[in-house]
């Protein structure tokens, strides 16, 4: 762990949080009507997104799921654009159009994530047969869901990403659900990385609470399918500690499960970490906590500053111009 | 008589036709998992406490699965009620749909039936592009399969039973505003349809169109939510004194076509509202009939009322200039007189 | 002038873009394996001996991997171009385009472009349900996707270079029987639209259509071989002294609608023939339109030939029935007088 | 081997001696120009539809794939209605609906096969899971190439056979291509079968060119599938000694390759077998040769004589009655 430079762990400890108090943010401004619609929360799983997105450069890629919010914060898409995307207005990432599901920004190397589970793997592949054809050493991370291990568009990317060498990490977030559906009750494996054997790929599997050692799993990755070795499946041990989306009563788990997970979540995790190893004080963290509180404040009172898009907006965009 | 929403309707109709047929079982995701939401509109909730779970059978996310095991279990002798969280999903399992489910019969000479449901949530609930498409057109398009679309609860779940019973592929389309889903899975912006439905068995016959409202002057077609439209709008247009007519024709295929057309030979006059994109859509299609088969009873041209040629939008304020209303259909009608 | 098939118009196009643009390159099931077919119908016969199978690419039988690596190519800056070996399949990845490949750009805000081009072969040449039917109607009905369907050599390799620099998704739909295929590959009862090709570059601008004879009584409006249909008619109608006006939009989306409705406020006269099935088929769309927009111009209900609504058969007398013909564009032409 | 019954060995001899003469006698009548349309032909896999149908009865089903006569044959079609549906005549399997692809009878347990590669697997899965819910111990077979395992359909299908424990047997006809694209091309394994493990499925893998191995290999498996054990993947190495379709000029495969796998072809090799083991003379077999043309013969003056559909006969059957 200590081969990790401290900014890199300083940067990802105030990534994760913003994750977590942007969407603590989302979620009460959901409640009181100011973002319409839905939002799936990435609350528990801050580390995933943030462990693996700290190895990757502004000309990789990302592919975002239906729960993207984590994915584009790590990967640097700016929060005011994020807030007021979901707060449906004309300066949101998406220009108002896409919303929470769909959030990215190309510019950053996060085109709009994709609601259809499972449907970015393909996507993921032909992103990354682009890097390889223009001769770049860049990656595309492909992230997706234990729930989305069984859609037959991972099984066909997975495999094209691997009989021609891609240099994509598709990255698993195996958060114990889809939905309200318990991951053992739908796959026979104990692990989805188990299935890269399948496929002749490769098969990681990290602790999906430990944003170091997802680091470290995702800097092996990374580094591998840069050098062109082809992909990775990289598998992250994870669980949401919200609802899947809006108002989930999570009556489908148990308290204990819920518990033995909020025990070991990944923010808490860092920064006792950072404390016991003497890299930081409790000040220091409360310091932290404050900017990023300021920096999500700045986000709604740019998004509550910015326009709604005009009704026949609506018409534009269907076509790039 | 009970007063049900529609959500309840089809909850009852899928609950009766299980307990009258041991044949029958749902399969979908999240429809059965204990403590889990009953489908994402609450429509199968409960059932599995009733049924046990290998009738209300929790899936895989993996849609042409769905989609092929409802269609082979049809086959081999069950009756599938299969569910897809939202009608946009339906494009993951279009070859099984349209290549498999609905060319079945006809590739076997008619010596095969595929006695399987599909339900599938439609419309525009500010969930943006991916989660908000209407998808009808894509599937009367298919020969093979019949397609329903209730409005009402007495129509959910008379058309939700006939659709089991029948022999063939039937797609209910279902629209999110119209459920009347309550608590947490309730959407904004809800119409609440709820209504009378006999305790007694009974069956609303596909294929099978209704009058909502009888009128003299103008056809209004309309089918889910914009059947609400065309009546909210036939209200004000009577202050108008201008008297439609508001056709709910609940089946789309086989469609009621004798319905329309003698209705428009009465008023001389069709406008047909959807909230599909336009080009290709269903309402074209009605306009089309029309045309051909009752041009010379037209005082004016027919016309749609459809969303423009885009995705649907996110933000409300897109989506509401996106979406048809009772206003554009005012508009459209006093426009042909 | 070269005198060239649709399949080497097709092919030619491709080299030239090939070898103008390196971003542009070709994937899809055997289309370039040494000694195989160059794809189901010849068009990328050879293109792998001169650009090697990094830029002609072979890929798995994997559908929907197909389409969603075109588009995550076009969005990371290449051309491609994906062939599809029969329009069938296009179900099996119709998530990939009609979710993502249309809906990109707009979920961007504009900032994402995905110039892909899908080729996808359509129509019925006696292979039975599930290799023979035409796709078009499901794809126009799909915003953010552009579609031509290209009926000579000509506009084939015109429409092609177009699509190719075009920064939006465009879906090519052929037509077995008009490829002009030689040798193994040939198709019975093909027609043989051999035609002259410039030597230069040019292009067929997406969105212009043409009219392929002038006439002042009727319009009738063709794509693919029933445009071929539409002037055998034509020819024949001219016997009868009925002067018939024959339009090939060649692009569907975005259509010129124009084209169309200047013509039947010439002719009073409206026909669309296609060999897809009725309901919900492109034929009705337009027919619509004209009724919406032009229709004090009509002297005559507007008509629509299509397939009657059935999968498409196999045995050639059957099809024969199911598809149309001059005869049947005769017939109905000369009941609209 | 031995322990194969005498009567077992001499039908699987004759149904594949069937499956051959049939498809040779098609292949003249396409060129003829009396089968219209394109055929593929099965020639040279006869042992895996041979050695697998073999274990099954009426009640089990088989799932054909765009390659099905000889599925057919094996399951029990009568070569009369399979030839008459080729020629597309109103007494054909499917009254001359759909043509050489989609040949079946229910009647006999198989449904039209179906002309999208990969698209049958999901189906097997309903039907086993009928099989099941009724009680029945009763197994579905569902035929795949080596092309179609690259298919997100199956991937669906065999999890969801996994998950749910279902009676289906995945046969894989690994004939080295899927149309002209060798398999080596398109996938990492060695073996399709090594992806069973990707659904903790049981994998097999049987030499297709020997019927006795075929047959032994899937008794195991279907009787493993019929005492409720769930599914297994069975693949089979074959070879096609024919084009792909109609005149394919072979032009992507070597000589070489191709008379190795000529000189270990089923028929014969079990020819040899039983004049080697003494069960038969040659003279038997020439009998069996004989009786065989005559059969073919018949089927193909059954189709002749009957009639054609009439044209309107189209608009039947679109919903069954
Ligand atoms: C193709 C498709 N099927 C179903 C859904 C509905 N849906 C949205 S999220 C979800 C669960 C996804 O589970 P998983 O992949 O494990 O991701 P998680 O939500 O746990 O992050 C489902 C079923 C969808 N969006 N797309
Ligand atoms: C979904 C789909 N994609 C492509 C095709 C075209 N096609 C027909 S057969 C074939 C090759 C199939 O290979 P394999 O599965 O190995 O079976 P084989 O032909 O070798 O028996 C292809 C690509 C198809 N019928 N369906
Ligand atoms: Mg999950
Ligand atoms: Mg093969």
């Amino acid at each position: 762990m200590q081969q990790i430079a401290t900014p890199v762990l300083l940067d990802m400890y105030r990534r994760m949080l913003t994750i977590r108090r942007f969407e603590e943010r989302c979620n009460t401004l959901f409640m009181q009507g100011r973002i319409p619609s839905t939002l799936h929360l990435y609350i528990g799983q801050e580390a995933v997104a943030v462990g693996v997105c700290a190895n990757l450069r502004l000309s990789d890629y990302v592919l975002g799921t239906h729960r993207p919010h984590g994915h584009a914060i790590a990967k640097g898409v700016a929060i005011r654009d994020i807030m007021a995307e979901l707060m449906a207005k004309d300066t949101g990432c998406s220009r108002g159009k896409a919303g929470s599901m769909h959030v990215g920004d190309i510019r950053v190397g996060m085109p709009p994530a994709i609601g259809i589970v499972g449907g970015n793997a393909p996507i993921a592949c032909g992103m990354a047969l682009a890097q390889k054809r223009q001769g770049r050493d860049d990656v595309t991370v492909c992230f997706f869901g234990d729930g989305a291990a069984n859609e037959g568009a991972v099984h066909e990317a997975m495999n094209m990403a691997s009989i021609w060498a891609l240099p994509v990490i598709f990255v698993c977030e195996n958060n114990l659900y889809g939905a309200s559906t318990p991951y053992g009750s739908v796959s026979k494996l104990e692990n989805v990385a188990d299935r890269a054997v399948a496929y002749g790929m490769r098969g990681m599997i990290a602790d999906g609470s430990d944003v170091l050692a997802v680091y470290e799993a995702a800097c092996d990755a990374v580094s591998f399918s840069r050098k062109g070795n082809g992909p990775v499946l990289l598998e992250c041990k994870t669980y949401r500690l919200c609802g899947h989306s809006r108002s989930d009563p999570l009556t489908y788990r148990t308290k204990e499960e819920e518990a033995l997970w909020r025990d070991k979540e990944p923010i808490k995790r860092l920064g006792e970490w950072f404390v016991a190893q003497g890299l930081k004080t409790t000040a220091d963290l409360a310091e932290i906590e404050r900017e990023v509180g300021l920096a999500i404040d700045d986000a709604v009172a740019f998004a509550d500053a910015s326009p709604y898009p005009l009704p026949e907006d609506a018409l534009k965009h269907v076509f790039y111009e | 008589m009970a007063m049900l929403t529609i959500a309840e309707a089809l909850r009852e109709g899928i609950r009766e036709e299980m307990m009258r047929d041991p044949r029958v079982f749902c399969l979908g995701e999240d429809i059965g998992i204990s403590g889990g939401f009953g489908g994402a509109f609450t429509v199968t909730l409960g059932l599995s406490d009733q049924f046990g779970h290998e009738r209300i059978l929790d899936t895989p996310i993996s849609e042409i699965g769905i989609a092929g095991v409802a269609i082979g279990a049809a086959m081999a002798g069950l009756r599938p009620i299969a569910d897809v969280q939202y009608g946009d999903f339906l494009f993951c399992m279009m070859d099984q749909l349209a290549n498999q489910a609905a060319k079945m019969t006809y590739m076997s000479g008619g010596t095969v039936a595929v006695p399987m449901v599909m339900r599938a949530p439609v419309g525009s609930t500010r969930r943006g592009t991916q989660h908000a498409q209407s998808l009808e057109a894509f599937f009367t398009h298919v020969p093979g399969l019949k397609i329903v679309a209730p409005s009402t609860a007495y129509d959910a779940k008379g058309l939700l039973k006939a659709a089991v019973r029948d022999d063939n592929p039937v797609l209910i389309f279902e629209h999110k505003l119209l459920y009347g889903s309550k608590g947490a899975r309730s959407e904004k912006g809800a119409l609440s349809p709820i209504g009378e439905v006999p305790d007694e068995d009974y069956i609303v016959p596909i294929g099978k169109g209704i009058i909502r409202r009888e009128g003299t002057d103008v056809t209004i077609v309309g089918k889910l939510t914009t059947v609400y439209m065309a009546l909210a709008a036939a209200e004000e247009l009577a202050k108008s004194g201008i008297s439609a007519e508001v056709i709910d024709p609940r089946t789309l295929v086989p469609l009621d076509k004798e319905l329309i057309l003698s209705s428009v030979r009465k008023t001389g006059r069709l406008v047909v509202v959807e909230e599909d994109n336009k080009t290709g859509g269903w309402a074209g299609d009605i306009l089309a009939t029309v045309a051909e088969e009752a041009f010379f009873y037209l005082d004016a041209p027919v016309k749609r009322i459809s969303a423009p040629d885009t995705p649907p939008p996110f933000a409300p304020v897109m989506e509401a200039y996106y979406l048809p209303s009772a206003e554009k259909i005012i508009q459209t009608v006093k426009s042909l007189f």
